[in-house]
Formats: structure tokens, C-alpha cells, sequence
């Protein structure tokens, strides 16, 4: 991944946004297997919101956009998922600042911060059945990739490919785990055998990011 | 899905349109945050009592807000808590020099929402104290770090510190008055069926025609255990086994005793189990103070019923005997 | 069947005994003829307000036995008006010099139980008059010689009945009070689902999943019509389209406005239903005085809701805000 | 049919009683088509009664112990049945009197003060969809047959299972009848097409009490 431009970062949140929207019923789905079954339809709520107005969001700079998206979802999302995605974007854009440029260092950074914001808000540890088991795996692989040399070469398709990859693996090894967080966490040993509805949507909407990035790249 | 219903995800705000249309000028609505609240509030001299948590448990908590029991209620989408922006608009609208109390149930999504929230809210240099409600024995503290949910106890919270804000307590003493509440307060939900999210459209999970969920959730999450649907009088037993041994209830104490319909079960078999667990606690020397045989917290139509207690002392009842003012009508 | 339940023959003993024990000494309970009544009642100088009808409606009438509203309840078995000794026994035991009101709705099995009950009273020397509701409009009078059914608007009766006999009323005047109301009272229910009378043990009807009955009485007994089931707009236009012109309604009046659950359905829809019947009654210069949004007459666990409209002057006005003491609690 | 004692009463009242219990879900089943489905329990809650109590009944005369069965329903079944059934026993008590012993024609003319009750109380004519539509042809063919000489040989045994065939077969023919009576009333057209549960069930309590009257006298 070489050095990016806010046209990517619309790309980025712009497939997001689409691909929450579109599987908003498939996510409730699996929300409901231990869940309360709300989770797609939550998530819908802001990212509808994202995908309608992209075009009338600040993007002077990378941190502009992502704070936006921030507030739609804190002011839209209800259940776990407002707090948490919401500070996700809100540290992520802290993260970014003004800059309007990315080295594939500062996507790290970026993340990274997203997932501290969660891990801040929600309380959640790695291997407690929750998104952060797709998402953490996923940064560590691209993290890992990006610093191969090929990266350059290929904007970064191969490394996010192989991120996207890990987090959909990384989803299903979420079956055995027993859930702690969330409303999941309350059928306790009832909860193991199924995925987790969050960590298996990471793996669905970075598979629809890398699927959009190598269609502009390769 | 057989509901009255229009498009699905307007269903929240076409309820919250129809209780302030109901309300005759009592109460104020402000659709941009699901915001139902009462037309008088704020004032200078209450502290005024805010809850969000999610739709679908009506009466609570819109249909609650009144004199005497909640100033506003701001609730989220059927089973999910309110946005964040939510909790802060309604705080920043409802605040009093009094302060503002916020009223949540134990559950992630409305800790997080109101937690974040009054961060937002302090820095702007309002006066916010939080009552987390947690009275629902299905769930052990110890197993799982997320702790106890919230359910029908939340009505002897509200009811409580709505009827002790009328009076011109403080925040502190409000605090003070529902943890005491929150402290004494213990419940068991059974379901006897399912329930269908609207915008979900088909139940929440199976359950066989010979079956029932013990401890169950208000959100469909899955109890203690499914087992064989026993006899009225045996379910008492259930409730009263979970309920009683757990705070602990004891000879000579004073309760209330609530037995909530879920939703789809019919007021009449919850007169009967009323009748039942009634003497079931004289036996045992507890007696009650007063009733609850009615719908307080819902799980939208779903078939089951809890049973709360309350141990109560002189100033709880004094509380609980105080008038309120809501919206919905008996007569 | 889902119920919580004991002996299915025993359901109704065991619900009135609940209703007696959760009344903390405002009701007394003759189970001997199903019969709950005020504990202060009969007084010398009140009319005693009596109503039978079957069980399974419940809140109706059992469990709005108090001051300002029935003296006493004495239902049959679920969906069976009483025996006529029930009807005997209970107006020996409520009678008062000033006399005796049978509030009875339009059923024959009701109708003749009371009209034997009332022969045998006066051969006793025991003062009684009789109303008799029938507020459906489903039914129309000129086909059937039996008339129209009462179901939801028996409330209004005996709120205004209740609230007058309180502040004194004669006979004579309740009587006229409440042929007044019934002149103005008019409803109309449709429900999605089938219900289960406990010792029948199954559904009484089949409704599939995308059907509605329109004009279903509140014994399960079919409707106008069976329709598909459409949106809550398009049903609150069925619902007033039948009761407006049916008074007719007009433009200028004032109304009181119920919106009924039949029993299975949530609270939350029967305000959305509220909602937009009252905005369209808006529209037709229709003004909603007071809103009633509740169960107040089911059939056991049957989704689906009635609509009711009451027109009011100002005597009515003043009755139905007079207060009333019954054993439902909404806090 | 001779003239008989109360230890005929005995046996018809205990039939009828028995053979009731014994239908109580039948007959609810046939009156939950276009009724309300209570008519048998209605009744078992009165007739149930008969049959634990019947030995304690005053049965110094035909009259005494009707009038007491009449009670027991007037005190225990509500619905339109108990009015119409209590009714139809005072009634029949009435014209029994202080009888001991009942000629063809005395039966008759209970039956037939019954039925006048039945329509006092309820207001029913024939050919409205009630039980009169089974109870009445019934009757009529019982007089018609007790006239017949045969009768006195057998113990009027081929009249009364004369009369049970008719009855059963005027149950059938409210089938194509609109109810104008009775909670089925209110389904106007839709009554149109199944049985009168009431008249179903004189034909089933006729054919219980000729079955027990044959095995007595035959
Ligand atoms: N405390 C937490 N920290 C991080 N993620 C969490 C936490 N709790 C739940 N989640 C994630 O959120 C998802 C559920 O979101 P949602 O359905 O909106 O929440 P709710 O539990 O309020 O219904 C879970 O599948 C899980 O991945
Ligand atoms: N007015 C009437 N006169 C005579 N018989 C009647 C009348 N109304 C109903 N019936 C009979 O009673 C039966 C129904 O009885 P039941 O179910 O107890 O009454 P309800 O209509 O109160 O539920 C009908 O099948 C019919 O044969
Ligand atoms: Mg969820
Ligand atoms: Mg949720
Ligand atoms: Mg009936
Ligand atoms: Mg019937």
C-alpha cells in the first residue's frame, strides 16, 4: 500500500458502509443465534446514513471524514454497536488528524487506535468472542504483509486480501470461544458452537474493502 | 408477522407519535431522539429522571414518563439501547441546576450509550449521577463480567425515585434511595414463547409447544434452562426457589410482589399465579405489603410472566405509595 | 397450550382467588358463585352495580370491581355467562334500598341469565334494573334478532354508571346515565390470531399467517369478513370507517377514544394504532376528549385490537374523569 | 310404553346425565364451528353433578326430582344452557307434579311443557338452528308411535329408538339452516353448512337413553 489519498479513504467507507447496509438481515441473523438479533439492523441505522450523504461529508482531511462518520453513528446506532464503532471513528480520526495523505504506517496507526477505542469503551480482551477477535488478527496480518516489499508494488491488494482472509478464519475460530460481552454473554455456555455476529461481519466487510481495492489497483 | 404495523422501522417513532398524541398536552415529543417527555419538565427545584434502554418492553419506560415516575424517556430502536447523541440531547434538554439522574438497566449497549454520554454531558458542566439496575437473579455476577440484567425491578427504582424527586430530593438522596431499592429488589422471567422483532420479522428463537425457558431475558437472550411447561403451581415454585433464597427473603420481611406479564400471556393467568406465590410467601412468614399483577416490562408479545420482589421498609413504602401521574389508563 | 394453569376446570376459581388476595382487603371473594365484590359494599344509600358475563375477558369486569367503577363480578366459566344462581345470589347479597343495576352485554346466554336472576330477585321484593350493551357494530341489528354484542364499550358504562352511583345517584338516573352512553357508544374489533380457552385446551378458530378477521366478537365468534391482513393506516380506515358513520360521528363532536387489546397484542402497537386514529379523526373535525389505551376487554390471548368511539356531553365528560379504585395497578 | 316408575325416570335422567359428561368435548367441538366451543363443558358442569349427587336427590316424586335436576342446572351451568336447560326442567318438574308413575301420555306432556319453556325462556321458534329443531320432531314422532298398539308389548322400546332416529336425523338437517340463536347467531351466512351442536346433542343423549331403555326392557 503506498501513500493514499482521501479518494481511497471514500472507497474505503464508502464499501463499508454498502456492505453493512447490504447484510444488515444476514448480521441480525447471526446476532440472534445467542444474541438479541439486532445487530445488522443497528449497524443499518448509521451506515444508511453514511452511504446517503457521503457526498455532503467533510473530507477536507482524513480525520474530517472519519469524525463525521463517527457522529452519524453515535447519533444512529443503538445496542453495543453505536459506543463502540462510534469510538472507533472518533479515535481513529483523532488518529489521522489533518493529514490527507496515508502511508501504509499511518493505516496501521489508524486502526490501531480504532481498536484501542473499543477495547477502552466496551472493556473486551482478545478471545471474549466479540469483533475484536476478527479485527485484531486482521491488522496484525496487514501490518505484517504491508512491510513486505511487494506491498508497494501492488498498492497493498495482496496484503489486504490476506488481512481479509485472516479475519474470516479468525471469525469462525470464535465458535468454540464462551461469550462475555454483550447481550451473547448472558446464555453463557450456550454460547459456544456459534460464531460471533460482529467478528463475522470484520471478515465480510474487509473481504468487500480488499474485493473494491483490487478492482481500482490491479 | 402478525402485527399492527407499517413500514417496520417506523415503528418506534409511529408509537412514541401515538402516546404523546394520547397525552393531551401532558407530555412533549421530539422525534429526532425518540424523545418522550413530560411537558412541565425541566424545573429548577427536581432532579429530573431520565431512562433510555430499548423499545419493545412497553409500558416501559415511554409509556411511564409522567408525574411521579420518569421526567423523559429516550429509547432505542426494539431490544437495542438509544445512540449516544440520544442520551446527550435529551440530558442537555432535560437538565436542571437540581441535577439529572440517568436510570439504566444493566445491559452493555445502555451502559455505554449513557456512559459516554455523561462524559459528553459533564464537560458541558451538567450534574449527572447513574442508577445501574440489575435485579435479575437468572443471571450469577460471578460467570460473566458483564453482570446481572436489568429487568422488571426497574419499575420499584423508578417508581421510587419518581416518587422521592416530586418531593424535592436531592441527587445524592435520590441515589441513595434507588440503590437501596436496587439493593432489595430480585426477579425470575419464564417465557412460554417467542417474540418477533418487527423489523426482524420472525421470532427471535424456536421454542417446542411443551417446553419453557427458565430465566429468560427480556430480549429473547436464552435463561438457566429449557425444560418440560409445568403446572402453574410448580412454576411458582420456580420463581419463588430462584427469587427468595437469593437476597436472601426472610420470615418476618415486608415485600411487594410483582408477578409481570411478558406480553402474549393474559392478565388472568397472572391473577392465578399472583394467588399462588401470595400464599406460597405467607407460608414462609413473608408477607406482602402490596401488589403488581399487570404488564410492566415486556418482551414485545411475548407468552410469560416474572415474579419480582421487593423487600421493602418504611421509607420504600411510603415511596411506593406515593400517586404518579402516566399515561396509560386503567379507568 | 402455553398457559400457565393448574386443572384447566379450575382456571377461573384460582384467577378470582388471585384477584381476592392481591386486593389486601378491598375485595371479598365468594367462590361459591365466582363472585368478587367490595368488601364496603352493599351501603344504604348506593346502588349496587352488578355485571356477570363470561370469563376470558379479563380486566373485564372482575378485575374493575372497586370504588367508582362495579360492586360486584359474579362471571361465568371462560366465554359462559353465569348460571343464574350466580346472578341470584350475588343481588341478594349486594342489595341496597336503593336498588340494584344489572349491567349486562347483549348475549343471549348473559340475557337470560339475568333476566331469570332478576325475576327471582323481585319475587324477593329486591329493587332492579337492567342496561343492556351492545356497542359492536360488526353485527347489524336488523339481520339477527338476538342484536347487537357488547364488548369493549361496556367499559364506558360502568365507568359512568360507577362514577355517578358514587356521588349518589338513584336507580332511576343511572339508568338513564347509562342508556346514554350506550346510545353513543360504538366498536368495532379485528384480530390476527385465534385464543385457547383453557378447558377447551386448542385454538378456536384457524386464521393463517396473512389473514385478519374483521368484526371478530370477543367469544372468537367470526366477523364481517375475512380479509388479508393490510397496514395499521389501512386498518384504523376499516376500523373508522365502520364506527363513524354507524352514530354517526360528526364533525364538531367530542369523543372519547379506546384502543383495545384483544390480549396478545403489545401495548406499543395499540398506540400506534391510537396515533393515527387520532390524527385522522382530527382530520374529520372529530375531537379526541380522552384516550384510552389499554386492555380493558379481551379474549384471552387473541391478537388483535377493537376500536371504540364514545361521544360525550358534559355529564359524560365529568363522569369519566371522576376517579375509581380498582385492583389493576399501573404503579 | 307402559306406565313406568321412577326407577324409569332414574335410568333415562342417569343416561342423559352420563351420556352428557361423556360428550362434553363432542359437543364443545361441534359448537366451536361457528359457536363460541363451550356448550358441552357448559353443560358437564351441571350434569356431572347429576351423575356423583343423583343418589342424595329427593326423588319422592317424578316432579321432585326433575325440579331438583333443574336446580343443580340453574346453580351450575351458565351460557345459553343453562337458563334453556334449568328452564326445561322446572317446567317438565311443573307438569310432572307429584306423580309416581307416568302413563305414555304423561311423558308427552312433560316433554311438550319442557319445549314451551325452551321457547319462553329462549324465544326461539322452530327452524332457527337450535336444539328445538331435534327436540321437537323427536317428540312428535315419540306421541305418534306411543299411539301405536305395539307400543304396550315392548315398553314403547321401538318408539323411543324410533324417536333418537329422528331426532339424529333433524340434527342433520340443521346443517342448511342460518342460526338465528345462540352466540352462532352473530356468524350469519357462515352458520350456514355444519350442524347445531344443541341439536346434535339431543340426538346423541335420544339414541344413549333408547340404547339403555332396549337393554332394560328387551
Ligand atoms: N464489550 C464489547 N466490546 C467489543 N465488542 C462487543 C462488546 N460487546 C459486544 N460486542 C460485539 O457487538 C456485537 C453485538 O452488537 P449488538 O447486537 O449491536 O449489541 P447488543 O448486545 O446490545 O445487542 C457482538 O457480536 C460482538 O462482536
Ligand atoms: N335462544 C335459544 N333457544 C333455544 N336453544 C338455544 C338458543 N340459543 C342457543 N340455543 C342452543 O344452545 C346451543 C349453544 O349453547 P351454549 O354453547 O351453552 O350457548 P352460548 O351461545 O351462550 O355459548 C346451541 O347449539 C343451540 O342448540
Ligand atoms: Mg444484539
Ligand atoms: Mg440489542
Ligand atoms: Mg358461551
Ligand atoms: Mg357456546
Amino acid at each position: 500500500m503506498a501513500a493514499s489519498a482521501i479518494d481511497d479513504v471514500d472507497l474505503v467507507l464508502r464499501t463499508m458502509a454498502k456492505t453493512i447496509v447490504d447484510n444488515a438481515v444476514y448480521f441480525a441473523e447471526l446476532d440472534s443465534v445467542v444474541g438479541d438479533g439486532d445487530f445488522g439492523y443497528s449497524l443499518r441505522n448509521g451506515f444508511e446514513v453514511v452511504v446517503s450523504d457521503y457526498d455532503t461529508f467533510d473530507r477536507s482531511s482524513v480525520g474530517a471524514v472519519l469524525k463525521k462518520v463517527g457522529f452519524v453513528l453515535s447519533g444512529k446506532v443503538g445496542g453495543v454497536s453505536g459506543p463502540i464503532w462510534g469510538t472507533a471513528f472518533l479515535r481513529a480520526s483523532q488518529a489521522a488528524g489533518d493529514k490527507t495523505e496515508l502511508t501504509g504506517a499511518d493505516v496501521i496507526a489508524i486502526l490501531r487506535a480504532a481498536v484501542a477505542g473499543i477495547m477502552h469503551r466496551g472493556g473486551a480482551s482478545l478471545g471474549e468472542k466479540t469483533l475484536l477477535d476478527a479485527l485484531v488478527p486482521a491488522i496484525d496480518t496487514l501490518e505484517a504483509e504491508l512491510a513486505r516489499p511487494e506491498a508497494v508494488q501492488d498498492h497493498g491488494s495482496a496484503a489486504l486480501q490476506e488481512a481479509a482472509d485472516v479475519a474470516v478464519r479468525a471469525a469462525e475460530g470464535t465458535k468454540p470461544m464462551l461469550a462475555m460481552r454483550g447481550r451473547a454473554a448472558y446464555t453463557g455456555e450456550r454460547s459456544i458452537g456459534s460464531v460471533d455476529a460482529g467478528a463475522t461481519a470484520v471478515g465480510v466487510i474487509l473481504q468487500s474493502i480488499s474485493a473494491a481495492w483490487r478492482e481500482k489497483y490491479e | 408477522m402478525k402485527k399492527f404495523v407499517n413500514d417496520p422501522r417506523q415503528f418506534v417513532p409511529e408509537m412514541l407519535e401515538g402516546i404523546y398524541l394520547a397525552s393531551d398536552g401532558r407530555l412533549k415529543y421530539e422525534p429526532k431522539y425518540n424523545l418522550i417527555y413530560r411537558a412541565d419538565m425541566p424545573q429548577a427545584n427536581k432532579v429530573s429522571i431520565i431512562q433510555g434502554s430499548g423499545s419493545g418492553h412497553e409500558p416501559a419506560h415511554t409509556m411511564i414518563v409522567g408525574k411521579g415516575m420518569l421526567d423523559a424517556a429516550c429509547p432505542g430502536d426494539v431490544f437495542a439501547g438509544p445512540p449516544v447523541e440520544f442520551v446527550y440531547e435529551t440530558t442537555k434538554l432535560l437538565n436542571s441546576p437540581k441535577g439529572v439522574l440517568h436510570l439504566v438497566n444493566n445491559y452493555t449497549g445502555d451502559r455505554l450509550a449513557f456512559e459516554q454520554g455523561r462524559e459528553m454531558c459533564e464537560a458541558d458542566g451538567i450534574k449527572v449521577e447513574t442508577l445501574l439496575v440489575n435485579d435479575d437473579v437468572a443471571v450469577k455476577d460471578s460467570t460473566w463480567t458483564v453482570g446481572r440484567r436489568g429487568v422488571a425491578g426497574n419499575f420499584f427504582v423508578i417508581k421510587a425515585v419518581g416518587a422521592a424527586s416530586e418531593k424535592g430530593a436531592s441527587l445524592e438522596e435520590l441515589v441513595r434511595i434507588g440503590n437501596d431499592v436496587i439493593a432489595n429488589v430480585r426477579t425470575l422471567g419464564i417465557a412460554l414463547s417467542s417474540c418477533t422483532p418487527p423489523v426482524k420479522g420472525s421470532p427471535l428463537f424456536e421454542i417446542a409447544d411443551d417446553e419453557m425457558e427458565v430465566g429468560i431475558g427480556i430480549h429473547g437472550e436464552p435463561g438457566r434452562q429449557r425444560t418440560k411447561l409445568v403446572s402453574a403451581t410448580e412454576i411458582v415454585d420456580i420463581f419463588l426457589n430462584a427469587v427468595v433464597p437469593d437476597l436472601p427473603f426472610k420470615s418476618g420481611d415486608e415485600v411487594a410482589l410483582m408477578i409481570n406479564g411478558l406480553g402474549g400471556t393474559t392478565i388472568g393467568e397472572l391473577y392465578l399465579l399472583y394467588g399462588i406465590a401470595h400464599k406460597k410467601l405467607a407460608a414462609q412468614g413473608i408477607k406482602v405489603f402490596r401488589s403488581y399483577v399487570n404488564e410492566y416490562c415486556t418482551s414485545l408479545e411475548m407468552a410469560g410472566a416474572s415474579l419480582t420482589l421487593l423487600k421493602v421498609n418504611e421509607e420504600i413504602k411510603g415511596l411506593l405509595n406515593e400517586p404518579a401521574e402516566v399515561s396509560i389508563r386503567v379507568f
